[in-house]
């Protein structure tokens, strides 16, 4: 879990939200610890269930356990565009800070997720259709998804101040919904409307019942709960980066003012 | 709103008689790009064949991000953001207008990628209605993106390299769908081709308001 | 006296340096204001922030009865900013320039043509495009076009540089005359002498504040 | 000579570095062409796998096109031009400089685009001296060339279209000649592919040449 | 006294305009000298053409012991020319800036820190890109580069525009004692107090051509 920079650096303003004690010297709080007990505990029975308790799949053998990052990735991953989309219109209507640190966060974490997605996609696609890519709709409009969070990122990346940085991701976040759904479907129909659709996955209709359905519904439930943790990590990584933005900045107001004095 | 948009549209193309860069460069441009494909893909037309509907439409697309981008290169010159921010245009009449502008020199380019599809591609033009009628929705979806992508970007230093990463991928389905509609069209299917001009027009129609309702808050950003 | 300019504590950041470090300042309807100050002091910033053009990042900032903060949009549209680079396109000739602006701000197009005579925007100057003219010319054409505008609040930014002798009386003459038909000027200048002679109120800046004169009373 | 290259690259990965456009964008952007293309040529692998070389090569030059027109951005800014020309760097120098710069923007572009063909088109890298044996003479023909039509392109105010005119028609050998290498290199025929090599490493020694003997004549023009 | 500028009916085109109609100027060795007249007169052509920069298009013209016509060349490297826009590089800091051009133009980089300090250009100015300072810093990071430079004939091109009243002091000194050391410097400028305080010969032109004191005897 390498993910963003749970533990922050630097002196620790107070974190929106959770009362942290004072010189307390990262962004967790009761309930994120709580949260991340939960994933640590839950992890070891994820790897459980999904190697060890549930069988091989018929067709797809052993490779079927891949399923079990996959499809959750993708949940995780569709869940935090969707929140960036809404903080993108809460941020045009209410204008703060707030959800600016939502949207782009989720947006963040949504880009690893859906990385997640393709590198596991392809290393499954490897094993069971022997090439890791397919210009197969679902493949393409993930990896169309991937690029527009990329997109989102490097507009963010390229604002110079924090006013224009929110306005312009906002509507870039708020664009990202329709566009999923704009290129998703397109590639659907692209595909289907075409005569000799080439569907890969005819192959792969297992029935997933059981400890399988069970063992999928819960690695999706502690990947949301790992959303939601990271998200509250990120947020206040976020928050802290803008308030030691503004710590330095009332700093260099000072220094400034100090200047003109002298 | 309209007037607004006849003024601003109007000022681009009168820049754009000014300086020829559209018929003169980005024409030349897209019929060089055909070249390039013809060439990089294999001497037998096998391919070209196969692919011209697609070929035709990535190199719209090229042609589009290289318009947008001077489209709003004149608009980024220093002080110039200033002077129409100060201005009493409405964003979405400015929206619409420089999606105007931008949609006519699509049209051009369209028009000579045409004529060099059939020459070098020896494309057969048939079903003239579904070609059209997809091609204009088409440009219009790709020149409202394009404008609201395209403000996106200004000011920024990077905004060469930025415009092109952000607009390409939205406009993955105007591609498809485009595609598809031409594809039907030369293959003397229409009734195929038209639930995909229908997409296009729903694209542009998602696009024109989404650009008319978000271009203010880009453009007005304080 | 209405205050058209009321501006206290203002901190503005340009790419997240503090330009501006807390600015009081107070201009009355009518009047007649210059700032002054070293380079760097944020004379340009001030100006732009009371466009409405850079946000208010804290502070309380009253433009024309307006608030910056959260109606930055209504300023714009009744101010005219003369910047240093003019904001022209410089592909289109003089006169379209005026044209197209004068259009975009519902400027009457008679005025327009008023002020570039009087600008000497005529002839091979007016349908030369802007990108060829030399620096005063360029200068002259964008004070034509802030002169047609007939705004209430008028923020020169150094408006004497470029211009020639004859150029800086007439911009002079034409200051003076908003003043007396009710415009009220702020003017950025390293030039004193000339807003010397202009009657301003001075107000000194330094390290993005306002050190003497933001107040009538000071 | 050599040192004024080695200023002038400097100053360039200078800024590339506190810009991060090369990396952060023209990647992305190349990236984003490769998978255009998939989507655009059918769905089968046929088109595809029979035309990877040569999307790589196109791919390639349109991330050129746009790392020249940002290398020779920063140059065009008014008054700069002025102050290169007064300036002692002899013109070889600056050509070099310029050159060398782009060319390592553009490995990387073409890494990225390599890991990209390998994993979208499903292309199996084999013969791997041959690949970086046509690949690496053919960056350096691009790069001269891209260096020395972008200076010429400098200054204009329509260099983002007159820029691809004249740099593509140049290229096109190149991008026969790399593509062609390629196709030897991926069927396992290298001894097909060196003729190619040796023809880029021409091109390469005759862009760099003219480089190195007219860019004085462009730059100085007075 | 050898003469440094001599152009005689020097006519020069700027994108078919004749910017230049025939210009007669003579300029010695270690003088001083303002070119004035109005927007348009042709001052900003007459300086870079005198740099090698605009082609003259006949007539003839010699800088510095060369002619322009046909070794231009050999003439840039020997001016300094401050130009309005400064010519510096939007991306880079002003230190590095100052340091690129050092190298470029073969200047002793603790020259170019003498000069950069002298003009204030250190601590935040220093490492704060170009794009981002206000004009007349941006002009300081111009001057700072152009005195390092010791060129045998400055050529500066309203210098003053922009720069406070310290900074304009500062230059002026600078270019007093440049001319003490031996070098030449013509200054195109509206600033007739300025350049009458530093002493100049003033040479009018109007309409593309000398009209008062291009030659010592008039
Ligand atoms: C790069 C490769 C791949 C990508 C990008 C990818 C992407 C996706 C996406 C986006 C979904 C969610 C679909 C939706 O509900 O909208 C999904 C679901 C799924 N994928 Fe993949 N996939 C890849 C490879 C594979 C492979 C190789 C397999 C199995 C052989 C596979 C099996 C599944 C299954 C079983 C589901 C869930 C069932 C469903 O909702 O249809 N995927 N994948
Ligand atoms: N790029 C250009 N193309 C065509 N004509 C030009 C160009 N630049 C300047 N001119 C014209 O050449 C003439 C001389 O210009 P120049 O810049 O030398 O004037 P100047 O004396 O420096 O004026 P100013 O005081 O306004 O700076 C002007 O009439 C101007 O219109
Ligand atoms: N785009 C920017 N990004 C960051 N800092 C900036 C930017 N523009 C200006 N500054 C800084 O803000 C401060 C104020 O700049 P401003 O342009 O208002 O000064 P000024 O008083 O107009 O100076 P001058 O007399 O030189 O025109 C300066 O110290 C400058 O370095
Ligand atoms: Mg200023
Ligand atoms: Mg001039």
């Amino acid at each position: 879990m390498s993910i963003g920079n749970e533990q922050t650096a630097g002196t620790a303003p107070t974190v929106p939200g959770q009362s942290a004690p004072t010189g307390h010297r990262s962004t967790s709080s009761p309930l994120t610890r709580v949260l991340g007990i939960i994933v640590v505990l839950c992890i070891p029975l994820v790897v459980w269930l999904s190697f060890v308790a549930t069988p091989p799949d018929r067709v797809q053998g052993e490779s079927v356990r891949l399923l079990y990052v996959h499809v959750p990735s993708v949940t995780v991953a569709y869940v935090a565009c969707f929140v960036t989309f809404v903080s993108s219109i809460m941020w045009l209507w209410k204008r703060s800070e707030w959800w600016d640190l939502v949207g782009s966060s989720a947006a963040e974490i949504g880009s690893v997720f859906t990385a997640l997605t393709l590198v596991s996609g392809m290393i499954w696609g490897q094993i069971t259709w022997g090439t890791a890519w397919e210009w197969d709709p679902r493949l393409t409009s993930t990896l169309f998804l991937f690029l527009l969070l990329v997109g989102y990122q490097a507009l963010r990346a390229a604002s110079p101040d924090r006013s224009a940085r929110s306005r312009r991701s906002a509507v870039v976040g708020l664009l990202l919904v329709p566009n999923i759904i704009i290129v998703n479907r397109s590639v659907e129909w692209w595909r289907s409307l075409h005569q000799d659709a080439t569907l890969f996955r005819t192959d792969l209709d297992f029935r997933i019942e059981g400890l399988m359905l069970f063992t999928w519904m819960f690695t999706t439930a502690v990947g949301m709960v790992l959303l939601v943790w990271l998200m509250f990590h990120r947020f206040r990584v976020g928050w802290l980066a803008n308030r030691v933005e503004e710590q330095q900045l009332s700093e260099a107001v000072a220094a400034r003012r100090a200047e003109a004095t002298s | 709103m309209l007037r607004d948009a006849w003024l601003v549209a109007g000022k681009d193309l009168r820049m754009e008689v000014r300086t020829r860069v559209g018929l003169g460069q980005v024409v030349p441009f897209a019929v060089l790009v055909l070249v390039l494909f013809g060439f990089a893909l294999d001497p037998d037309r096998g391919i070209l064949e196969a692919a011209t509907p697609g070929l035709f439409w990535v190199t719209v697309l090229f042609a589009a991000v290289l318009g947008v981008q001077r489209a709003y290169a004149v608009e980024s010159a220093e002080g110039v953001r200033d002077a129409l921010r100060l201005s009493s245009l409405s964003a979405p009449g400015v929206f619409l207008g420089k999606t105007l502008a931008i949609a006519v020199q699509l049209v051009a380019v369209e028009v000579a990628l045409g004529v060099g599809v059939v020459i070098l591609y020896g494309a057969d033009p048939g079903g003239w209605v579904l070609l059209v009628g997809s091609a204009l929705p088409a440009t219009a979806g790709i020149a409202a993106a394009g404008s609201l992508y395209g403000v996106l970007a200004v000011g920024l230093r990077v905004r060469e390299t930025l415009l092109p990463l952000l607009l390409l991928p939205v406009l993955a389905p105007v591609l498809l769908a485009a595609t598809r509609a031409f594809e039907a069209a030369l293959d003397g299917s229409p009734a195929d081709g038209w639930p995909w001009a229908g997409l296009l027009a729903l694209f542009a129609v998602v696009y024109v308001g989404c650009g008319i309702g978000l271009y203010g808050t880009v453009l007005e950003e304080s | 006296m209405t205050s058209v300019i009321h501006l206290r504590d203002v901190v503005a950041l340009l790419g997240g340096f503090p330009a501006l470090t807390g600015v009081d300042l107070d201009v009355s309807a009518g009047e007649l204001v210059a700032l002054v100050g070293a380079n760097g002091a944020g004379k340009t910033t001030v100006l732009r922030l009371c466009a409405g053009l850079v946000p208010v990042a804290s502070g309380t900032a009253q433009v024309l009865g307006e608030d910056l903060g959260r109606n930055a949009r209504a300023v714009r549209s009744r101010v005219g900013l003369l910047g240093p680079s003019g904001g022209l396109y410089d592909e289109l000739t003089a006169s379209d320039n005026l044209r197209f602006f004068a259009r975009a701000s519902r400027v009457d197009l008679t005025d327009v043509e008023r002020a570039a005579e009087r600008f000497g925007i005529t002839g091979r100057i007016g349908a030369t495009p802007v990108g060829r003219l030399s620096t005063g010319q360029r200068r002259r054409v964008a004070l034509a076009s802030l002169v047609a505008r007939r705004a209430e609040l008028w923020l020169l930014d150094e408006p004497h540089a470029g211009l020639d002798a004859e150029g800086r009386d007439l911009l002079d003459s034409v200051v003076r005359s908003a003043v007396a038909a009710g415009a009220t000027v702020v003017i950025a200048s390293h030039d004193l002498d000339r807003t010397e002679g202009l009657g301003c109120r001075h107000v000194t800046l330094a390290g993005g504040s306002v050190t003497h004169g933001g107040d009538h009373a000071a």
